[in-house]
This record gives C-alpha cells, sequence and structure tokens, in this order.
C-alpha cells in the first residue's frame, strides 16, 4: 500500500500568488494513498527540504511529490533530500506547479483546479515508481586510437601524456597522414614536416603509447569501458625485432617504377620500402601486389642483402585482441583524383593536377626537391591556374558541402608558385573566397596584394590542350561574366575532400553513424561534437568532416579529454534511467519474441541479443537485452515494442499511463 | 501440381525435409494439410483458390518441434516468410520454399534473396472489392467513416482469429493480454474492439503482407483487412516503400528519412 | 404441456409486431453483410426465413458477450459496490432460432448452474422466450440427429414452429410460450393436422454418438489430437459462435477510483487460458487444448451434468477459418 | 450555458518542449489552462495507444510536441516518432477518428511564445469543435449493451 507524502511550495509567492496553495495541499490529502499532504514557503530552503526528510522518516512514506518548479530545476535537489532520508532518490517525481501554471495562468479556480490535478497524475505515477540504482560499469583504462595522422596523433599524445595507455593503429607503415605530405602550412607557411616529425618521435618514444603500424582494426566487440578490439597486423614480410632500419634492402630492390602513394603518384618507389625518409617507425614492409618475389617467385635481393636476416617472405597476417575502455576514430579524409572531372580531361593531362600533388611538388623532400615542374616533361610552368571548388559545392557532384581547406592552400600555392617561379603568372578560378580563422583572410590579401596572384571569380567550364598548352575556358562574374581564357601550362584542382574508402565499413564494424557522405557523425552536431552515438567512441579530425590542421588539433585534444575524464574513475556511474527488456519465469523467460525491431530503433546501438540456454546449452530462445552501459533512456525502443517486453525506469508504461489516467478522471 | 506432388514425395523420401506444408481438398474450398510420409503427397493441391496464408504455421513451435519443413506458399505467403526471416523467426537452412507460379511453374527457392526477386517479377494477385470498398470510404464524410467502423467493429466479438490467421503475430504474450497498464480493453465491446483493431494495424506497419488472411479469418466477415491494406498503402504513399520491399526491411518506422512528410506538424 | 396451433404468415408478423408493441425486445436473424445473424429487429420486414444457420448462436441473450458483474467507487478507504439491476432486465424473445439452438440452452443452464446459482444468467434466462423454427433445409456440417438432436425437436423451445403450407405449425411447449401466444391469440388458429415429419429436412444419422464418448473414454493419451489439431490456428472463432460454450474471464474496467467487474466470454482454445502467473501451461499445446474441447462436450459435460455439450449446430464448423470440421473429426473417432 | 471547456492533454518532450514550456513560464506568457502536460524523455518514447487511451478517457483535444528535426537530444527519436504519426494519422482518418484534434509541433527550449500560441490556437480549435463525445460515446458498452447483446 503506498504511503505518499504531497509537498506544495509557494516559491514565496510565485506559485501561491495565483494558486491557491492551501487548498490543493487539502485536496491532495484525500487522494487514495496519499498519507501526508503540506505546503511550505519554500520547499528547496533548508527548511524546507527537513520538512520533508522528516515527514519520510517520521510518517513512513513509500513516494513523494513536490509540486514546485520545473523538475528541470530543482528535481536533483528533492531527490537527493529523499535519499537522504533514506527513500530510494527515484521514489521522488515534482510537479510543476510554476512553470506550467501559476507563472502562465491568472489567479482563478481552474488554475488551482488545475495544479490539484497536476499534483494528482504525479501521485498516481509516484504509486507505479520503482526503486532504482544508479548504474556502474567498469572500465578498462586503455585507450584505442584509429589513424595515425595529426588527429591520431595528437590524441594519443595526450591522452598517453595524461597517465593512460594507448593503442595506436595506423593502416599505412608509417604514421604522419595527410599532413607529413604536406609542404608548407598556412596561414604562417612554416614546414609541415618540421612541426610534425617531432610529434611522430614521440609517439614511437612514448612509455604509454604502443603503435601498430602497417594494421587495421578488424573487428570491434563491447561497450564503453569493456571493449575488445580484433586488430590485423598486415603482413611486413619484415621482422622488425631484428630490422635495424639501415634501408639498404630498399636501394637494392630491383622493383623500382612503382608509384609513390606518399608522392600521389609523381614519384616511385621500391616493393620494400619505407614511404619517406622521415617515417615512423622507419622501417620497410614489402609491398607485396609489387614485389618480383611475390609475383613470380624469384628475386630474394632483399633477404640476400639484409645484413640483420630480418626479410621473412612467409610471415602472415596476425590478428591480435586488446581491451579496450574508449576509442578515438582519427582515421582522416581523401581528395577526390582528377580523374573524377570530365571537363577537366578525365585525369588524361598529366599537368592538371591535384592540390594534393602540387604540394608534393612544393616539398623539398618530394620529386622535384621543391621546385614546380610539369610532371609530363619537368619543365617550370611559366602560367598556372588553379582552381578552386573542383567537385566541391557541387550538387552535380554529389558533393554538396564546402570542403572548407581548399581557399586557404589554394592561395598557399599560388603564394608558393610566385616564391618559387619568378617572373610566372597565376589564376584562382575560385566561386568565394572563404576564410575564417586566425590570419585567414589576411593570408589571402598577402596572396592577391603582395605576391600578384590573379583572382578571377567564376567557374571553369572546360580544359582542353592545344598546341603543348591547357587552354582554360572560364567566365569572370566580376566582369559581367566575360569569357575568358587562359593558355597554361599547368592546372590545379583544389579537389573537394571526401571521406575515406572504406569509412563506411568501418562505421559499421564500430556501430557508428555516418552521414550521407560517408563522413563519421557527431553525436550531437553543437554539444557533442566529439562523441559518436556510440558512448565511449569519439571522433577527431577530417574524418567528421574536413577541417585544417588547428582545427582538427584542435578537436583531437577534445576527444582526448573525453577519453581522460572517461578514464579518471574506475567506475561509470550512469542514471539508471534506461530500458530494460522483462524477464520471466520459464518456460516463458521473457515475452520478447526476439523480432529485434528495436534494435534498429536504437540509436545507441544499445540492443545486444541474449541466448537463454537450457541445462545442456541448447538455445532455447534469443532475446534483445539492453546494454546498460550504452543505452541513454529516450525509450524509442519502448514505443516499438510491439509485445511490450521492453520497458523503460522512469518513464514506464504503468507510470505514463497513470498519469494519463489520473489527468482525465 | 503433379510436379508439386513429385517434388513433395522427393522431399520426404530423401529426408530432406521432416514435414510438407500444404494445402488439402477441404470441406468446401482448399485448407492447410501437413504431410509428413511421401505416401500422403497426392493429397498435395496448389491452385488460385490457395490463398491462406500457410506462414502462419511457420512460427507454432508446438508444429514445427523442431523439424525441417517445406511449405507451399502464394505469392503473399512468400511476402510472410521474407518479413519472418527479417524478423529473425526463421532459419533459413531449416526450410524449403515452394511455389507455383502463375503458368503453373513449380518453383523450388534455394535462398531467401531469389524469393525477393521472385515477388518483383510475379505480378501481384489482385483485389478489385477491397480497392473498391477503400474508394467507397474514403470518398465518404469522416462523420460516415465513423459511423461505418463503429457499426462494423461493434459485432467483434474478439475470438481474435483475425491474429491467430496472421504469419505476423507470433508475440507469445499480445498487447491485448497486457494488463500492466491495461491498453487495450480485452472484452468485446464498440470502442474496446476499435483499439483492438488499430494496435493490430498499427502493429502490422512495415510487415504487413497485405495477404487479406485477418479479413478472411473473421467469422462475422468484417472487412478488417482494410486497416492492414491501409497501412500499406500509407507505408507506399508517404515512404515510397512498396509491400515487397517493406517485408525485407529492418523497421519501415525506425528508417526515416529527413525529409519525411511533416505538413501536418506545425 | 403441449398445443398445436396453426399460424399464418401474415398472422405470424401480425403478432410479432404486438409483442414488439407490447415492449418485448425482439431478437431474430437478420442480414448483416453477406451473413445472417441474429439481431433486434424493429420490423418483421427484416427477419430472413431463408437460411440454414445464423454465424452466432442466440446464448448471448442469456449469456452476453460482455457482462457487468458490479461497480465500484474507491473514496480513500471505503469502498462503494454498485449491483447491476436486474430487473433492468427486458422482457426479451427469441424468434426464428433453430432447434440445436433451443436445445443449447440446456447444457448452458446446466452450466451456469451445477454449483453456484447464476443470477445473473438465471434472470435473462428467466425474461427471455424462445420461438424457435423447424429446419427445412440443412448442410454439409450440420449433424443434429446425430447428438440427440432433429430438425424438428422441441427441446428448449417454448414455442416451435414448422413452416408448412403458407403457414407454420405453432407448437406451443411451455407455459412461458402460452403466455406469448395469449399476447395475441387471435392470430393462431386451430391446428390443420399437418404431419411435421413431412415438412422437415431430411438429417441421416453421421455417427453414433454411445460410440464415439466410449471411444473418448479411453482416447485421453490417443495421438489422435495431435494429427487432428495440427491446422488448428487457436482462434476462439468455434467457441464464440457456439450455442453451449460457456467459458469466461472476469476482466476489470477501471477509471482512476471508479471501475467495474465485468464478465466476457474467453475460449478453451486460447493458448493463455490456462496459462498460470508462474508460466506454467497445463493445456501448453494446441493438441491438448483442441482435446480438451472435445472431451468437455462428449466426455465431461454427459458424465457431470448429464448432458451432451454439443448440439450439432455445425457453427463451429463454418466459422473455422482453416476447415476444423468437427463432424469429420467426430467420424473418424467413431470410426 | 457556460462555454465548453476542453480537456486537452499535451505529451511532450523533456528536452525540447517541456523547456519550451518552462521558458514560457519563465517569461511570464499567458496561456489557457485547458492543456496539461505529460512528461516523455523523448517523442520517440510516446506510444500512439496513450492518445487513443486520453480520447477514451475524455480529453477532446491532443498535443503532441517534441525537438525540431535534427534537435533531438537522443539523435532521432523525433524522426522516428514522425514516421509513426504518418501512419498513425493515416489510419485513424481512415477510420473516422478526427485526426484535426491532434495537434503535432515541433517546439524547441528557446520557443516559449510559441509554446504558447500552439496552446491558444489548440484551445481554441478544439473549443470550435466541440467536446469529443462522438468517441467517449463508443466506449460506454452499458449504453450500448441493448445493441450488443446480440453484438450489432
Amino acid at each position: 500500500m503506498s504511503k505518499i507524502g504531497v509537498f506544495i511550495c509557494h516559491c514565496g509567492e510565485n506559485i501561491s500568488a495565483t494558486v491557491d496553495v492551501e487548498k490543493v495541499a487539502e485536496e491532495a490529502a484525500k487522494f487514495d494513498g496519499v498519507e501526508f499532504a503540506t505546503h511550505y514557503k519554500y520547499m528547496c530552503s533548508d527548511p524546507g527540504q527537513t520538512l520533508i526528510k522528516n515527514a519520510i522518516r517520521e510518517k513512513g512514506l513509500t513516494g513523494v511529490v513536490v509540486g514546485s518548479c520545473s523538475p528541470r530545476m530543482h528535481e536533483p535537489t528533492f531527490r537527493k533530500a529523499c535519499a537522504e532520508a533514506g527513500l530510494n532518490p527515484y521514489m521522488c517525481e515534482m510537479a510543476n506547479l510554476r512553470e506550467h501554471c501559476s507563472w502562465v495562468h491568472e489567479k482563478s479556480e481552474e488554475t488551482t483546479e488545475k495544479a490539484i490535478v497536476l499534483i494528482k497524475m504525479l501521485v498516481e505515477k509516484v504509486k507505479k515508481n520503482r526503486s532504482l540504482n544508479a548504474i556502474k560499469v567498469p572500465i578498462t583504462k586503455k585507450a584505442l586510437v584509429l589513424g595515425g595522422g595529426i588527429a591520431g596523433i595528437q590524441a594519443a599524445l595526450d591522452i598517453a601524456n595524461a597517465g593512460q595507455q594507448v593503442i595506436l593503429v595506423e593502416k599505412d607503415p608509417s604514421i604522419g597522414g595527410h599532413m607529413s605530405q604536406l609542404s608548407e602550412t598556412f596561414p604562417t607557411l612554416d614546414c609541415s614536416q618540421c612541426i610534425l616529425t617531432p610529434r611522430m618521435v614521440e609517439v614511437a618514444q612514448h612509455p604509454n603509447i604502443k603503435l601498430y603500424n602497417y594494421a587495421e582494426l578488424e573487428k570491434l566487440e563491447g561497450f564503453i569501458g569493456n571493449f575488445k578490439a580484433t586488430i590485423r597486423l598486415k603482413a611486413k614480410s619484415v621482422d622488425y625485432s631484428i630490422c635495424t632500419g639501415c634501408g639498404l634492402c630498399t636501394t637494392k630492390c630491383p622493383s623500382k617504377k612503382i608509384p609513390s602513394e606518399f608522392n600521389e603518384g609523381l614519384g616511385m618507389r621500391t616493393a620494400i620500402y619505407t614511404p619517406f625518409p622521415q617515417a615512423v617507425p622507419n622501417k620497410p614492409v614489402i609491398d607485396r601486389e609489387n614485389c618480383n618475389y611475390y609475383k613470380k617467385g624469384v628475386c630474394k635481393i632483399c633477404q640476400k642483402v639484409c645484413p640483420t636476416g630480418a626479410i621473412q617472405y612467409d610471415l602472415p597476417d596476425e590478428l591480435i585482441t586488446e581491451d579496450i575502455g574508449a576509442i578515438v576514430i582519427a582515421t582522416g579524409f581523401n581528395v577526390l583524383k582528377t580523374n573524377f572531372f570530365p571537363e577537366y580531361g578525365y585525369g588524361k593531362y598529366p599537368d592538371v593536377i591535384t592540390g594534393l600533388q602540387f604540394e608534393r611538388l612544393a616539398s623539398a623532400s618530394g620529386p622535384t626537391l621543391g621546385e614546380i615542374r610539369r610532371p609530363s616533361d619537368g619543365k617550370i610552368p611559366q602560367k598556372i591556374v588553379f582552381i578552386a571548388c573542383a567537385g566541391s559545392r557541387d550538387q552535380a557532384k554529389g558533393i554538396p558541402y564546402c570542403s572548407k581547406i581548399c581557399c586557404m592552400y589554394t592561395a598557399k600555392h599560388a603564394m608558393l608558385y610566385q616564391h618559387k617561379v619568378h617572373g610566372g603568372e597565376s589564376y584562382v578560378f575560385y566561386m568565394d573566397i572563404r576564410a575564417g580563422g586566425k590570419n585567414y583572410e589576411e593570408f589571402i590579401r598577402r596572396a592577391i596584394e603582395d605576391d600578384g596572384v590573379n583572382y578571377v571569380r567564376g567557374r571553369v567550364a572546360r580544359i582542353y590542350e592545344k598546341d603543348g598548352k591547357y587552354i582554360v575556358k572560364g567566365v569572370d562574374t566580376l566582369l559581367g561574366s566575360k569569357q575568358i581564357e587562359i593558355e597554361a601550362d599547368m592546372v590545379v584542382l583544389a579537389t573537394a575532400g571526401v571521406a575515406n574508402a572504406g569509412a563506411e565499413e568501418l562505421a559499421q564494424k564500430m556501430h557508428v553513424s555516418y552521414d550521407a557522405y560517408h563522413f563519421f557523425a557527431e553525436a550531437h552536431p553543437k554539444l557533442k561534437p566529439v562523441e559518436t552515438n556510440t558512448a565511449g567512441i569519439y571522433l577527431c579530425g577530417a574524418c567528421q568532416a574536413p577541417k585544417d590542421i588547428p582545427e582538427t588539433v584542435g578537436m583531437a585534444s577534445g576527444a582526448a579529454a573525453k577519453v581522460i575524464g572517461l578514464f579518471s574513475n574506475d567506475e561509470l556511474t550512469r542514471e539508471p534511467l534506461i530500458a530494460v527488456v522483462n524477464r520471466c519465469a520459464p518456460p516463458v523467460f521473457s515475452t520478447c519474441v526476439g523480432c529485434f525491431m528495436c534494435q534498429t530503433a536504437c540509436p545507441y546501438n544499445a540492443i545486444e541479443r541474449e541466448e537463454i540456454k537450457s541445462r545442456n546449452g541448447e538455445v532455447i530462445k534469443t532475446i534483445a537485452k539492453v546494454n546498460p552501459g550504452l543505452c541513454q533512456g529516450c525509450g524509442t525502443c519502448v514505443a516499438f515494442c510491439r509485445s511490450k517486453a521492453i520497458d523503460i525506469q522512469g518513464y514506464s508504461n504503468e507510470q505514463m499511463f497513470a498519469e494519463v489516467m489520473a489527468m482525465l478522471n | 501440381m503433379d510436379e508439386l506432388r513429385k517434388k513433395a514425395t522427393e522431399l520426404l523420401q530423401s529426408g530432406d525435409v521432416q514435414m510438407v506444408i500444404g494445402y488439402e481438398k477441404g470441406t468446401k474450398g482448399p485448407r492447410p494439410c501437413f504431410i509428413s510420409v511421401p505416401e500422403e503427397a497426392h493429397k498435395l493441391i496448389f491452385d488460385e483458390q490457395c490463398t491462406g496464408n500457410l506462414a502462419v504455421y511457420l512460427t507454432h513451435k508446438d508444429l514445427i518441434a523442431g523439424q525441417k519443413v517445406a511449405i507451399t506458399a502464394s505469392y503473399f505467403a512468400l511476402r510472410s516468410i521474407l518479413r519472418l526471416f527479417t524478423e529473425n523467426q526463421l532459419q533459413a537452412d531449416r526450410l524449403v520454399v515452394l511455389t507455383v507460379s502463375v503458368d503453373k511453374q513449380l518453383i523450388v527457392f534455394t535462398a531467401v534473396d531469389d524469393i525477393a526477386a521472385y515477388l518483383q517479377s510475379a505480378p501481384v494477385p489482385k483485389r478489385e472489392d477491397d480497392a473498391a470498398l477503400i474508394a467507397r470510404l474514403e470518398a465518404i464524410s469522416r462523420e460516415e467513416r465513423w459511423a461505418f467502423w463503429t457499426e462494423e467493429l461493434s459485432k467483434c466479438f474478439k475470438c481474435y482469429a483475425c491474429r491467430a490467421a496472421c504469419p505476423m503475430c507470433y508475440c507469445n504474450k499480445c498487447i491485448v493480454e497486457e494488463n500492466r497498464p491495461q491498453w487495450i480493453q480485452p472484452w468485446a465491446s464498440t470502442l474496446a474492439n476499435v483499439e483492438w483493431h488499430i494496435n493490430r494495424a498499427m502493429h502490422m506497419t512495415g510487415r504487413c503482407s497485405d495477404c487479406g488472411a485477418c479479413g478472411a479469418a473473421c467469422p462475422l466477415g468484417l472487412p478488417i483487412h482494410l486497416l492492414t491494406r491501409r497501412i500499406v498503402q500509407e507505408v507506399q504513399e508517404n515512404f515510397g516503400i512498396g509491400a515487397n520491399e517493406a517485408v525485407q526491411k529492418d523497421n519501415v518506422l525506425s528508417t526515416f528519412k529527413p525529409e519525411d512528410k511533416e505538413n501536418f506538424i506545425r | 404441456m403441449m398445443e398445436k396451433r396453426y399460424i399464418s404468415l401474415i398472422s405470424l408478423k401480425r403478432w410479432l409486431e404486438k409483442l414488439n408493441n407490447d415492449g418485448k425486445h425482439i431478437y431474430a436473424p437478420v442480414h448483416k453483410g453477406e451473413k445472417i445473424d441474429f439481431g433486434r429487429i424493429s420490423s418483421t420486414d427484416e427477419i430472413s426465413f431463408d437460411h440454414v444457420q445464423t454465424t452466432q448462436s442466440a446464448k448471448s441473450v442469456a449469456f452476453p458477450r460482455t457482462e457487468v458483474l458490479f461497480s465500484y467507487e474507491k473514496e480513500k478507504h471505503n469502498v462503494r459496490l454498485g449491483n447491476p439491476a436486474s430487473d433492468s432486465i427486458p422482457e426479451s424473445v427469441v424468434f426464428g432460432l433453430h432447434p440445436c439452438d433451443a436445445a443449447g440452452f440446456d447444457p448452458l443452464s446446466a452450466i451456469f448452474n451445477w454449483d453456484y446459482k447464476d443470477e445473473l444468467y438465471n434472470a435473462r434466462k428467466e425474461h427471455t422466450t424462445l420461438v424457435s423454427i423447424s429446419c427445412t433445409k440443412s448442410d454439409e456440417y450440420c449433424f443434429c440427429t446425430s447428438v440427440n438432436g432433429g430438425p424438428g425437436n422441441t427441446t428448449g423451445s417454448d414455442i416451435l414452429l414448422t413452416p408448412v403450407e403458407e403457414g407454420f405449425l405453432a407448437e406451443i411447449l411451455t407455459e412461458k410460450g402460452e403466455t406469448l401466444m395469449k399476447a395475441d391469440e387471435t392470430c393462431f388458429e386451430p391446428d390443420r393436422g399437418s404431419v411435421k415429419e413431412d415438412y422437415l429436412v431430411k438429417l441421416p444419422k453421421k455417427f453414433d454418438l454411445k460410440t464415439v464418448q466410449q471411444r473418448l473414454n479411453s482416447a485421453f493419451e490417443s495421438p489422435v489430437w495431435k494429427a487432428q489439431s495440427q491446422r488448428c490456428i487457436g482462434c476462439g472463432a468455434c467457441a464464440f459462435v457456439c450455442p453451449t460454450c460457456a467459458c469466461f474471464d472476469i476482466q476489470e474496467d477501471a477509471h482512476g477510483d471508479k471501475g467495474k467487474r465485468l464478465r466476457c466470454w474467453d475460449s478453451c482454445g486460447f493458448t493463455l487460458f490456462t496459462q498460470h502467473t508462474s508460466g506454467h501451461n497445463p493445456r501448453e499445446t494446441q493438441s491438448q487444448r483442441w482435446r480438451q474441447r472435445l472431451l468437455h462436450k462428449f466426455s465431461y459435460m454427459p458424465d457431470r451434468l448429464s448432458v451432451v455439450g454439443c448440439t450439432g449446430c455445425g457453427r463451429c464448423s463454418r466459422a473455422c477459418p482453416v476447415d476444423m470440421n468437427l463432424l469429420e473429426h467426430l467420424i473418424s473417432l467413431n470410426n | 450555458m457556460s462555454e465548453f471547456e476542453p480537456k486537452i492533454v499535451a505529451f511532450v518532450c523533456n528536452w525540447c518542449t517541456y523547456a519550451g514550456a518552462d521558458l514560457t513560464g519563465t517569461s511570464r506568457m499567458k496561456y489557457a489552462s485547458n492543456v496539461k502536460i505529460v512528461r516523455f524523455p523523448c517523442t520517440g518514447r510516446i506510444d500512439f495507444m496513450l492518445l487513443l487511451k486520453a480520447f477514451a478517457e475524455g480529453a477532446d483535444g491532443i498535443i503532441v510536441s517534441g525537438c525540431h528535426p535534427n534537435d533531438c537530444h537522443y539523435t532521432s527519436g523525433n524522426f522516428h516518432a514522425r514516421r509513426r504519426w504518418v501512419v498513425f494519422r493515416g489510419l485513424l482518418d481512415f477510420m473516422g477518428i478526427d485526426v484535426k484534434r491532434i495537434q503535432f509541433s515541433w517546439v524547441s527550449a528557446a520557443e516559449g511564445a510559441k509554446w504558447a500560441e500552439i496552446v491558444n490556437s489548440t484551445v481554441a480549435a478544439i473549443r470550435e469543435l466541440g467536446p469529443y463525445i462522438e468517441y467517449r460515446k463508443a466506449a460506454d458498452y452499458l449504453a450500448q449493451q441493448e445493441k450488443e447483446v446480440f453484438n450489432g
């Protein structure tokens, strides 16, 4: 039998000015199951709370309804007060007599009547409340960072420096990512490698970071604090425990004509290779697809020349599993290739290149040692055209979004060109110049004003080859859509930043959401930019959307802070207002029929499968089970469940039903 | 039909399946039958009159009892079977699905995807009478529709033949039997019946094969299958998802599109 | 008592109109969509004389599908109870039911009176007069002659009308029937001496009831139940249309502090009918439930209440969505 | 005769509309007292049966309100709810249930004024439509027992 206490607050005069609080308390005392009802000037004050606590102790109350302000304001206050008096905090409910009644209605009998009904609703609800306990989830204090670009490096270092263990997984032979390919960085024009390489080395040497290069996430199971990650270590054909990284093998390898990924195809590499001289780890791998030994069964030159005998051709892929508490996704992005553009020659013109290729040309460590030369004939282009928004903001290409970094790097490219090719002429075709950021706009102005880059507002319709020149046809919309033609020696497309190939597959593997462009989706566009919908998995860098280095680094530190925060406790404590699947005695076990339609409705992948087995291990029934570590308590599954096998604590079917019935009867 | 009987005999003889769920000649029309020995396979029939949705038996645990079974499925039953797969109620390696096409060809499905492909290519059996009644109901005023449905549904005595005949109603505790809280008044009276049928129809969203078995099962002849029919139409018209597609989708109501209709929302 | 009269169709209608004008509630077979079923009539033109069988039996005149047993109102610690006013039960006439339906009230009354005398059932039955019409037609589902009945059987009826040329032979069988006749006795003419049997449909016996009963006595563990029930989908259609099925459930119609306690039809064919709170179900499978249905009607009721729980009306078979033909199953038990 | 005062139930989500209604209060905007709010975690939680129950128990009108699309605290609960209401409304209308009595809306935590407007306009609209007796009548099986003894 319920013994409910009802406590009506005057809130000074905020409530009592329009609501007859005495009458509300008087009427409430008459409700079935109400043991005690009273009113007081300030229920949230110390004496007010003491009033409630004393009543709980003296009357042996089983539930409390406080009629006062919005529960969004003082629900924690009153629940805590109840807990202090020995009543389960979840046996306390609040009726909103202020924001939803006294403040929005005039003083009248109707207003008091409404207040009485609001109290009645919550009295009926609280009768159906159940005692709940906070949910505790143990935490494995080890983070997994996916991707060793600047985002992953920053996140890994931040977490490691906070004293937590990190596993960094990089799919390529070296960490460094796109940033290691860049020449100089805007808006300061400092050398990218100069600022990045120390960080890379720090990663390699950090006692709290375990680096797996040439590795990929194979499988992810579990949930926040308790993931189990299976990582595939791709066969390197080199025993890293013996290899000293002397590099002799790479100089002797006879397959030297393999386009270098690091140089965006503008240079060549060998079959056994380290992607670039500053690679971390600075040890080679064999590219089995291009190696003579794997292709034809003969060669083995690298093995012969290796002074330590580190080359082992039959090393297989290895699968390792790690217990992980949190994950940071930092898998980065890619750029569209030139063959995506029929109007610009489908990639068949060798001197129509992407911005990333231009970075390699401009880089001192690049194939031309930093000189701007045409890939086709090595000549220095005297006239160059940069086309911004190549693919970006183009509905027809299916990329309506802005790639965000192109305006800045195009200005940088033009500037670098002007610095390196004296007397050269550069043109930038653009739609708008987007230069929001510290010192960004100034940087653009410098390109135009100091370095004399010609900015043309308009789109390029076509590029074709004529007499060894590229004829770039476009319009200048600022000059009344005047047709212009430029005879260029070289064209650089600022191609759109796109999600990495395989991002979708990875997202599915990890049960995180992704958007229509296969970028990973943040949990909330404003308030949860580094979280994903799956608790314990965080995002940073360009895998979420194209972004520049400072933003990436900031986001990486943000994600790291989330991980460090999570790891600051041994257990995760969560509000128990979550969904639960009912269980009942055999032979029924649960009214859940295992259709798993709830699973598709859950935004948090909190619904798992549970097999109910007989004593001899035979599966009797497979039913849904809510993972309390993941469920956020939205209750969407509850409304979907046909047989009402799932219910949500705190907003249960009985509670909501009772409220509606009480309101209308 | 000979081909069907031959196949059934073969399946039973070889031990590939232990039971064939099919139709036999009944008192007035075809009725479900369960053949466990090859000698009885001659009883099997399959023609246009075989419209009852046999998929309902696939979730009868006492009947199936862990056996591998074959089923002769009508067009709509195939949809239900697809849906039961989607909802994890069937195991592909425990079921052989057969049908007879419009041009009298026996078809043995070897993969679930083949069923989907067949449904896409085979003509959907038409039910003109229902379309006409729906059109008539749409043409009259809301008040008249309410009068029509309360009159019809006031007759319902809640024998739950509609539920029992439906392959998708396999819950071991139906919402109408749930009494904490009592969502639906379980007794027979007009509003209690209206509530039941609204629930039945809503629960079919994206799951209904549109077979009409619920209406056909009703001993009082109430046109309750129009409600599920309507749901199928709503899903098609508002979300562009046809019944063949819907039954394969995890959950039509949770696979939203940001641009879904919301002209009724302020 | 038994008195024979003759009544012409025109007089019959006049008599019914008189009864209607006297304030009696008259229920008769009427067209409902494509089906024929009982309904309260306001005009005799609505009555169907032409059908083999109505969809439902006439039992709901005494045992409605949903009935209020009592109402209550809570006031803090007190509860006020309200009893349904049994004196408000209207005087009713069920017209045009067939002998198998009238006979159905015997087993029904037996069930509602074997230990507790059910007040509401008895009051409703008391206020009802049954004017039946003998059968001149039958179909493949009918088997009244095999269960002690017949197309002109008088059991249970207060008045039995048998269609003879242009009118009806009226057998006034009970005092209730006589009272009803006397509402306008001018409508009834003296008996014309028609031989009733000549007008009745001929319905040969399909099985021997005694044999079936004997077989059932030892058939509890028989595999026949499983074989017969395979097709059954476990709905309640058979029970709800049956003139003798009397299972009910008690439900609560609660609205805040007020509510009503209801009695509603239930069926032993439903899974949940026997399911315990613990999850245990003594009749777990459909075959057990099917066995219960048959044994109850053909073994337990004859044994304990001395009345067969089936009148051979065939409704269950007509209503069954999957053609569970009772007659067919009884014949197979017989053989 | 006094004017008909409709009973209106509002089913709202905790994060947007409930907070929006709080803002209406803190802004001291006045609205009709006919509406009473039931708080849910999310519109995705709102069971369609609760709407029918409200009508059966005497509500003349219903407001269902939550976060604007893309603003859901739980990312997609309101999208799920929206699909549910599309189908539900279609079915109700087909059965002749008066869908004009159900007002769906998106009210954010910042839209205190919109909440007041939604309440007032809904109250006015329901007042115009009158009490929803038509629906409640069907609930009264005692009144209908006569008809229902033989099931219609």
